[in-house]
């Protein structure tokens, strides 16, 4: 977010659709000059948490070769392979939907895979673990934490027809195209915690359950097939629950694939202080169990074997 | 199996919401509205007291004798009084907020909320004693 | 307290950790698996989910486009029909009756995801959505948006977490597997956040390790897909089937190999060669672009042979899909991971330009030795997913049934297993250390403070290069003995240390331990190549190619055999309805 | 493990949670995140000092009970030019609390927010639209005027 600073690789949430454009010109300026590789400076965050917990963290700087496509993962796994291999990183699926790999880009908390160096206009690229997680090594960070407070929301359908333990029956949910995008934006979280470590309320306080949590209590919430709505509110209305959160937005600013956490929290708000008009109608159980034949004639098939 | 561990989950909350209620038996829920309704009560409040400042030059309104005379009109009296209440409840809380955030320990907790109800009803005190005595004072 | 729920940080650090049932990999398989453990097993049971990474970090959040079940019964489509075309599709090879049981039991699986709160798309009428995909008779692939597996993952994940006997133990790397009499014991395991080697006990285990297709370097999987959970079972002597068959899927784009998804051609996508002609009409004029992925991806082959093919700045050579006809709302509806994607990674926006895509590395369709209930050779051990082979997919996998197999034998073999732990809940389990302390030679000994003067991340190189070069769509003899004879120099050369010297943490030590295992994994599926004199399915060799049902109308198992070449040997298919016949589309 | 036992567990930990906590940095820290970010420190910050001014403000006209002496010695300890600057700010202060805490309390009951719908690829944030950002510009601009007329009525009144 560009507001003071003139640095360009901060992110301008309403330049964000600029984000294509720049794709674009990158594309064509660099189309003919990929052989002529650029090489850039990388600067990683060194700290090993686990072995020494007060050892001082350092910068070590490492050049690497750059082309239009290349992310920040793919120069730190360079950096890896054949200039330092103790470097510590995590990652895992290298197109930005399993969320290992948060960190802090040139100041803004982002995915490595997912941040083209083409994109940052610096020629430093500087690396440092997300904040808010306990240090582990290097850029690896803990998230035991935040997957406990993740869970601590009851991330899961409450409803006595939860489980179909009866593999014979098939009974389905009808949910309206519109039920489903009340939440289905907030569904998309890949639990990389940029948002929580942006969120200034997580910066001090440990009790707060962060942004991802809360946003995934609206997605149950919001669900019309989860019937437990009170206790969903009463476990978030705490002294370190949903109120905690002051609508600083940063969380929708960092996060990555348009959860808009601060947007659910909000909403949620809404149905605590009892605003809110959008009722929740439970999706309606259609059962099929009985025009199936192929079941029938499974069990017919059994019995002949069977005999 | 599941409807076990939702019944746990029942009573872990059950149990949560008895130990905050042992510190301030409001729900935050309650105490947010509470700060909001403050808030835009304040203001109003507020308005009207600046407004009732200013109909006359500024300096003059603060003369001892104009003072005093506000504070003898009962219904100037009672504005300020809840000016006192509105602003002291939502600015404490608002300080309650930011300390509770800060750290989160029990005893910060517990004592968080001890020195903002005690500040609260402190500086109430304190203040409306003000109003009570320059409310009876006699213009000599 | 805030949070009053069992929380998993901090394990405490004993020498060894003791479940009912383990599981190793947290996919959709492993997840699926530990779900129907917990279900079955009640709070009687407890169950530890390893993984080398966080949960939902695993390779299956990557799929997109479906999970292909028979839901429309009343619209005409029928079980029977999915049942043929996956038979098909995998061009006879697939075991019929584990092809009927996984079309059989998915539906279920289905509408079970559903009632978990699975985000699938839907329908006006409010049913769930299905769409076309490659290969089969009707649209059946159970669709959400295009991040099926994404959402699969998290549903199951979050579902994961009603439970209080299911403990993670995210970033445990497993090393082997400790057996005793031929009965499962437990597996050793390297806690990768402060790099302590411990001991896991357990009378179960189910090996969920997901696919080995970071062996070749132009792939679509994750980074951490790599075959060491195959490689556990296989040294532990159990027995790799069918691993020649290699998929590669028809549109990956450049250069990374990030895939685009069927579901795009089946949204209606068309590929196009240099001279803007849709060319599957002339190699399958009845499916186009959807016929099954090996028949794709061979056609798209010889275009580019025959010089139609475009060159990507990157070098490669390469075809295009175009989507602009889709329009605008579509793409944005259904295709939304697809633009992304596109846009990101390629520079491309698909709603305006066709993108550049290329065959790809997909799917590994071989794996561990199952039976048709995914329990492999050794007793007490089931294998489920990517990582097992119940002989499923065959010669050639359809898409979106990969997704349905993973969920299907995760119930299947979280169930037995449950079942096999409670009958023997109790009994002690007592393991000698020679095992753990050979193990502890070979990785500490033999690994980490092993020395060498070659960069191992350099042999990795070498290695995925050689096999994209020597193994890719189409195979000749010449190619695979050079790629093998490659493979054996690479794992001759002394490359076999840790630069790294910590504890903590240590990626370096986990990649090498990757990489010894991808070469062993490369070793079997060349070896298998070789001895696979015919073109069946996705193994299309140009010096044979014709499918020979006479002579290789079964398996290729391969045994461990310590560091010489691995055993091969045969396995018969099974038949119950179907006898093969030419497969056209 | 009971839920006492896990609590325990979690109080132990926090000492090495705090290891890489942004801390009050986080806070003080607007430049790097959006407007949003920029409102909700100065929220804080104004609400802390309208807090100080407040106790000050009833701490001063607490003198009035001691006498027009009292009072008098009062107003010239605090009607000095400082004073006046400092009454300037707390008028702009209070303007930018009030104006913006009103926008605060609507979008933290979800109004003006938006809503929930497919995110397309650029992602922008619903919640952190113009309507906001504008918001808090209207809370700026009135908090200037407030400060500027607060100057001429307090330095013309001498
Ligand atoms: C890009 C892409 C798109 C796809 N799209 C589709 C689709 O649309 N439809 C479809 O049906 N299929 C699709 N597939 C295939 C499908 O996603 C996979 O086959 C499936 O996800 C495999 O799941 P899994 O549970 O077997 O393993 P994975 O999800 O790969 O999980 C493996 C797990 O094992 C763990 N592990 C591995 N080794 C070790 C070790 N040594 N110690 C501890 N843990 C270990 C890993 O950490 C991981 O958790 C797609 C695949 C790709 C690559
Ligand atoms: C007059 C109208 C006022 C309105 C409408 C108002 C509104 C608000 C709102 C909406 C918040 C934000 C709460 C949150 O983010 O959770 C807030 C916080 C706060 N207010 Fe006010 N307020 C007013 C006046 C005052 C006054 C006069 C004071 C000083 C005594 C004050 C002190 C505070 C404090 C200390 C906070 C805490 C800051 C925080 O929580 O971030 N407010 N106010
Ligand atoms: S809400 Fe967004 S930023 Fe936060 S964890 Fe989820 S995907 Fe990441
Ligand atoms: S950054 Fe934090 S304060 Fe709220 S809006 Fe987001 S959770
Ligand atoms: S590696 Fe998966 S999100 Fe970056």
């Amino acid at each position: 977010m560009k507001i003071f600073k003139k640095d360009k690789t901060k992110k301008i949430t309403n330049e964000r659709s600029l984000e294509i454009e720049r794709e674009r010109s990158n594309k064509s300026t660099s189309s003919s000059s990929s052989s002529n590789q650029k090489s850039k400076k990388l600067r990683i965050f060194r700290i090993n948490a686990v072995q020494n917990p007060n050892d001082v963290p350092h910068f070590d700087e490492f050049q690497v070769p750059v082309k239009r496509w290349t992310t920040v993962l793919d120069a730190l796994l360079d950096a890896k392979s054949y200039q330092d291999s103790s470097i510590g990183i995590r990652y895992s699926c290298r197109m930005a939907s399993c969320g290992s790999c948060g960190m802090k880009i040139n100041g803004i908390p982002r995915l490595a895979c997912y941040t083209k160096i083409s994109d940052l206009d610096t020629n430093t690229i500087t690396c440092e673990p997300l904040p808010n997680f306990p240090y582990i090594r290097d850029l690896v960070t803990d998230f035991s934490q935040f997957f406990a407070h993740h869970r601590s929301v009851m991330p899961f359908i409450q409803n006595k027809k939860a489980d179909i333990p009866d593999v014979n029956e098939l009974s389905e949910y009808e949910q309206s195209p519109q039920d489903l995008d009340k939440f289905l934006q907030f569904s998309y979280c890949i639990k990389c915690g940029l948002c929580y470590s942006a969120c200034p309320t997580v910066a001090t306080d440990l009790k707060f359950p962060g942004p991802q949590a809360l946003s995934q209590a609206y997605r149950y919430y919001a669900d019309s097939r989860d019937s437990d709505k009170s206790n969903r509110l009463k476990v978030i209305d705490t002294s370190h629950g949903i109120w905690r959160c002051h609508f600083a937005g940063s969380c929708s600013n960092v996060c990555p694939k348009g959860v808009d956490p601060a947007l659910g929290i909000q909403l949620l708000r809404s149905h605590l202080l009892g605003i809110s008009n959008s009722e929740k109608k439970i999706a309606k159980l259609q059962d099929r169990s009985n025009n199936n034949s192929y079941r029938e004639e499974l069990e017919e098939e059994e019995e002949e074997e069977e005999k | 199996m599941t409807s076990d561990s939702i019944k746990n989950n029942r009573n872990k909350n059950k149990n949560m919401t008895k130990w905050f209620s042992d510190i301030s038996f409001l729900r935050e829920s309650q105490i947010m509205k509470i700060h909001y309704i403050t808030g835009v009560g304040a203001l109003f409040v507020v308005a009207i007291h600046i407004m009732m400042r200013l109909i006359m030059p500024f300096n003059m309104s603060l003369e001892f004798e104009n003072v005093i005379l506000n504070y003898k009109n009962i219904f100037y009296a009672l504005l300020l009084e809840s000016i006192l209440v509105l602003i002291a409840i939502h600015g404490f809380n608002g300080l309650r907020v930011i300390l509770l955030e800060l750290r989160q320990t029990q005893i910060w907790e517990r004592g968080v909320n001890i020195l903002v109800i005690v500040a609260m009803i402190g500086i109430i005190a304190y203040g409306t004693r003000t109003i009570i005595i320059a409310n009876g004072f006699s213009l000599g | 307290m805030y949070y009053t729920n069992t929380l998993f940080w901090d394990k405490l650090v004993t020498d060894s950790i003791q479940h009912d049932i383990i599981i190793i990999g947290s996919g959709l398989a492993g997840l699926r698996a530990a779900i129907a453990a917990a279900a079955y097993g009640k709070d009687n049971i407890s169950i530890g989910v390893f993984s080398k990474v966080q949960v939902m970090r695993s390779h299956s959040v990557s799929a997109e486009g479906g999970t292909a079940a028979v839901l429309f019964e009343d619209e005409g489509d029928n079980i029977e029909s999915h049942i043929y075309d996956t038979i098909k599709g995998s061009d006879f090879l697939a075991d019929q009756d584990v092809a009927e049981r996984l079309v059989k039991t998915i539906p279920h699986e289905v509408y079970q995801l559903d009632h978990w709160g699975m985000p699938w798309s839907r329908r006006d009428d409010g049913r769930i959505g299905q769409r076309k995909f490659g290969g089969y008779s009707f649209p059946r692939a159970t669709y959400a948006q295009d991040k099926v597996g994404f959402y699969e993952m998290q549903t199951l994940y979050d579902t994961c977490q009603k439970y209080d006997n299911i403990n993670f133990y995210n970033e445990w790397y497993c090393t082997s597997i400790l057996k005793e009499n031929n009965l499962f014991r437990g597996v050793t395991a390297i806690e990768m956040k402060n790099g302590n080697f411990v001991k896991i006990k357990s009378p179960t285990g189910i090996i969920c390790t997901g696919g080995a297709g970071r062996i070749y370097s132009f792939s679509t999987y994750a980074y951490s897909s790599t075959p060491d959970g195959i490689d556990m079972a296989y040294r532990a002597g159990l027995a790799m089937k069918d691993m020649e068959f290699v998929q590669f899927h028809p549109t990956g784009i450049l250069p990374s190999g990030i895939l685009i998804t069927e579901g795009a051609r089946g949204e209606g996508g068309y590929l196009i060669n240099n001279q803007n002609e849709r060319f599957m009409k002339k190699y399958a004029p009845e499916k186009l672009e959807l016929a099954p992925r090996d028949v794709v991806s061979r056609s798209m082959i010889r275009e580019i042979q025959e010089g139609k093919g475009f060159k990507h700045e990157s070098g490669y050579d390469c075809l295009k899909l175009d989507l602009t006809h889709l329009g605008d709302e579509q793409i944005k509806e259904r295709l939304a991971g697809i633009r992304e994607i596109g846009i990101k990674f390629s520079g491309i926006d698909v709603i305006e330009e066709p993108i550049e895509i290329r065959p790809v590395c997909h799917y590994m369709m071989g794996g561990i030795h199952t039976d048709i209930d995914g329990k492999t050779e050794l007793g007490g051990l089931w294998a489920a997913g990517e990582a097992a082979c119940n002989s499923t997919h065959g010669a050639n996998r359809l898409g979106a049934n990969s997704t349905s197999e993973c969920i299907v034998w995760g119930r299947i073999t979280g169930e037995q297993a449950a079942q096999f732990a409670l009958e023997r809940k109790g009994s002690t389990i007592e393991i000698s250390n020679d095992q753990v302390i050979s193990e502890e030679k070979r990785i500490y000994d033999g690994i980490f403070r092993g020395r060498g003067e070659v960069n191992p991340y350099e042999v990795r190189k070498k290695l995925t290069d050689t096999m994209d070069d020597k193994a890719y769509v189409f195979r000749t003899e010449e190619n695979l003995v050079a790629g093998l004879k490659k493979i054996r120099e690479l794992k001759a050369l002394t490359w076999k240390h840790v630069d790294d010297k910590s504890k903590e943490y240590n990626t370096n030590f986990t990649n090498v331990m990757e990489i010894d295992a991808m070469l062993r994994t490369a070793e079997v599926v060349l070896m298998g190549a070789i001895n696979r004199k015919e073109s069946r399915g996705a193994h299309a060799r140009l010096d044979y190619a014709n499918r020979d049902d006479i002579n290789y109308l079964k398996h290729t198992l391969a045994y461990y055999n310590c560091e010489n070449e691995p055993k091969l040997e045969w396995h018969p298919v099974t038949f119950t309805r179907y006898a093969p016949v030419e497969r056209k589309y | 493990m009971t839920s006492a036992t896990s609590a325990k567990r979690i109080d132990d930990n926090n000492k090495n949670d705090r290891t890489n906590r942004e801390g009050l940095r986080g806070w003080l820290n607007p430049l790097t995140y959006g407007w949003e970010r920029v409102s909700y420190w100065f929220q804080r910050l104004t609400g802390i000092f309208l807090l100080v001014y407040f106790i000050g403000h009833v701490y001063e006209t607490s003198s009035l009970v001691s006498g027009p002496d009292a009072w008098a010695a009062m107003l010239e300890l605090t009607q000095t030019v400082g004073g006046h600057l400092f009454l300037i700010l707390v008028i702009g202060a209070s303007t930018l609390h009030t104006v913006n805490g009103i926008r605060l309390i609507f979008t933290q009951s979800g109004q003006g927010l938006g809503k929930p719908g497919r995110p397309d690829y650029p992602y922008d944030p619903t919640s952190v639209n113009n309507k906001q950002r504008s918001g808090l510009w209207i809370a700026f601009i009135l908090a200037a005027v407030a400060m500027l007329y607060g100057a001429n009525v307090l330095f013309s009144g001498e």
